[in-house]
C-alpha cells in the first residue's frame, strides 16, 4: 500500500501517470492517489475576477489567501475539474476510481487557523477571515471501507475544521498525514521537477539519496513550493513512513519510475 | 508621518499609527512593547494581537 | 428511505434545505441527495468566455450543449462549488454527508448519445461531440456500503459511459433512476416553484396532487424545466415508486413540507 | 441560392446545399428522400444521417 501525490503546477502529464496508475492497479497493487491543483486555480480565479493573492507568515511561510470567495474558486478547480478529471482518466483505463475531497466524510480534519499574521510590504498584519489549516486527522474507517470494497480512493483540498468549515490545506502534507494514518510505507510525491535540486532550477543537480535522518539538512536547498513538500517528507518520516521519493510527473512511467528509485529518495 | 495616534490598551501610551493604517495592522507599543493589532479604523480601537498559531514549521 | 432532488436554478435556499435534512437523519431517516447547478453553471460559463449553449433535439427537447469545455465547466460548478458547498452546509450541521459524481465509482453509467440531431434557427444539424447521456445503471453496492456506515450521500451528475467518459445526464431523471434502483418509495423533487403549475408562473393555479395513472395528461401542462421534470416522475412511477413530491425549495421545512404533501404531489 | 452541389451517396441524384451550409447539417435528397448528413465541406462528402437515438421521449 502506497500513497500518491500528484502536484497541480503546470507541465505533469495526467495521462503518463493515469496509465502507470492503472498498470499497478491491474498488478493487484493498494492505492490512495492524493492531487492538488494550484495552477489551474490561479488562471481560474484570474478569469473568474478575483486573482489569486499569496501572503507571506510572519515566519516566512507562503501561502494561497483563501477568503471565502477564493475557497468556491478552489473547490471548482480541485474538487469540480482536476479531481473528476482524474477520475475520468482513471475510470477510462479501467481503475475503479472514486474521487473524494477531505469535507466528504469528514475525511481530512483539522483545526482552521482563526488568525494569521502576515507580512505585505513590510508591514505586519492580522487576517481573521482565512480559511486555511492543517489535517490532523484522516477517517482511514472510510478510506479502508472504499480500498477493501476494491476502489481507489482519489482524495483532494479542502479539509474540515472541527467546525464543520472548508479549508485550505497543502496537499502533500495532507498526503503525508494520509500515509501515516494508514500505516503506509511509501509516499511518493510527483511535481514538475525531476526531484530535489541542489541548485534549482538546474535540474542535473538532482540529489539522488537522502538518508532519513539527515532530511533537516536539506530544508536550506529547497525553494518555495519544494519546502512544503520537505515539511510534508519530515512529518511523514516522523510518523513512521520508511520511504519517501520526490519524482517527476511530467515523463512516462513516473510512477513505477519513482517506485524504483528514480527521483530523490528519502529513506 | 501625520498618521493617527491611538492609545496602548495595556499602558495607556501614545502609539503612533501609519497614515493610510490599515485593519487588522500589527503595531508595536514603544513604552511597554506590547504587539497591539488595529482591530477596526472607526472608531479606532486597538487590542492585543493574537499568537500566531504557528503550525508551519512546529 | 426516500430521495432528495435539489434542484440549481436560482432562488432555492440551501440553508433552509440543510436544516431540513439535519432535522431528518437526527429522527433517524435515511436518504440520498441528489442536487443539480445550472444556473450557476451559466453564470460560471459567461464568466469564463465559454458561454452557455442550448440546443433544441429534433423532438423538441432542450439540453446543454454539451462540448468538452462545457463539461469541464459542468463538472466545476456541479462537482466543485454545489456539491462541496451542500456537503459543507450538512457537515457543519452534524450529517456525515459523502459528496459523489456518477464518475466516482461509476456510481451512474449509461449510453452517451454519440449522435445527437439538433435544430437552430429551423437547420437541421447532426452533433457528435456532445457529451449527454442517460443513466442506464446505478452501483447501488457502493450506495448502501455508505448508506449502512451512516453517510448520507450527495450525488450530483455528471455520469459515466460505458466506455468511462464523463457524460452530462439530466439530474431528476438521474434521481429517479437511483430511486427504483434503490427500491425507495418516495422521490422529493425540490425546485423554485411550489410544484406544477396549471398556468405557469401563476403560483396560484398550482396543481395539488395528481394520481398516477394519469400523470401523462399533465405532460403537456408542464414548461420546459419542468417536461424533464415530469418525464422523470413516470421513470420513477414506471419503475415502482409509489410517491413523488414536487415541492417549492424556497421556503422553510421544504423537505418535511414535501413529505407531508405540501407540492404537487403524485400517487 | 447559389449554394454548393453535392451528390446523393444512395441515388446520384444533385443535391444543393445552402451557401452557408455547415458540417454536421442534414439535408434530404430531393430525388430518393434519404435523410444526408454533411460529413464534412472540404472535401465536400454526404452520407445517410444517422437514426437519432431518441432516448428522451420513449
Amino acid at each position: 500500500m502506497f500513497i500518491l501525490k500528484i502536484g497541480g503546477s503546470t507541465g505533469i502529464n495526467y495521462d503518463f501517470i493515469a496509465d502507470d496508475i492503472a498498470a499497478l492497479v491491474q498488478a493487484g497493487e493498494k492505492m490512495v492517489v492524493v492531487h492538488g491543483g494550484s495552477a489551474l486555480t490561479n488562471e481560474v480565479a484570474e478569469k473568474l475576477g478575483h486573482p489569486p493573492q499569496f501572503v507571506t507568515s510572519v515566519s516566512g511561510y507562503t501561502s494561497r489567501r483563501t477568503d471565502r470567495r477564493t475557497l468556491e474558486i478552489f473547490e471548482m478547480v480541485y474538487c469540480g475539474q482536476m479531481n473528476k478529471g482524474l477520475v475520468e482518466k482513471l475510470q477510462s483505463r479501467g481503475v475503479n476510481a472514486v474521487g473524494l475531497s477531505g469535507l466528504d466524510g469528514r475525511l481530512w480534519e483539522g483545526k482552521r487557523k482563526a488568525v494569521i499574521k502576515i507580512v505585505q510590504n513590510g508591514r505586519r498584519r492580522v487576517l481573521r477571515d482565512d480559511f486555511t489549516g492543517k489535517v490532523e486527522r484522516v477517517n482511514t474507517d472510510l478510506l479502508n471501507l472504499l480500498l477493501s470494497a476494491g476502489y481507489v480512493p482519489v482524495l483532494t483540498p479542502p479539509a474540515i475544521s472541527y467546525d464543520g468549515e472548508a479549508i485550505n490545506v497543502d496537499g502533500d502534507r495532507a498526503a503525508a498525514a494520509t500515509a501515516i494514518a494508514l500505516g503506509a510505507e511509501t509516499l511518493v510525491i510527483l511535481s514538475n521537477v525531476p526531484g530535489l535540486l541542489e541548485k534549482f532550477p538546474d535540474e542535473s543537480t538532482l540529489i539522488r539519496h537522502i538518508p532519513a535522518q539527515s532530511l533537516d539538512k536539506f530544508m536550506a536547498v529547497a525553494q518555495d513550493r519544494m519546502k512544503k513538500k520537505v515539511m510534508g517528507a519530515q512529518e511523514a518520516l516522523a510518523g513512521g513512513l520508511t520511504r519517501i521519493v520526490f519524482a517527476d510527473g511530467r515523463v512516462e512511467n513516473p510512477v513505477r519510475g519513482a517506485l524504483n528509485g528514480a527521483g530523490t529518495v528519502i529513506e | 508621518m501625520s498618521g493617527k495616534i491611538a492609545e496602548c490598551p495595556e499602558c495607556a501610551a501614545n502609539v503612533a499609527l501609519p497614515a493610510d493604517v490599515m485593519e487588522g495592522e500589527i503595531v508595536q507599543c514603544p513604552e511597554c512593547g506590547l504587539e497591539l493589532e488595529v482591530l477596526s479604523l472607526n472608531p479606532l480601537s486597538l487590542a492585543q494581537a493574537p499568537e500566531e498559531e504557528e503550525d508551519w514549521g512546529e
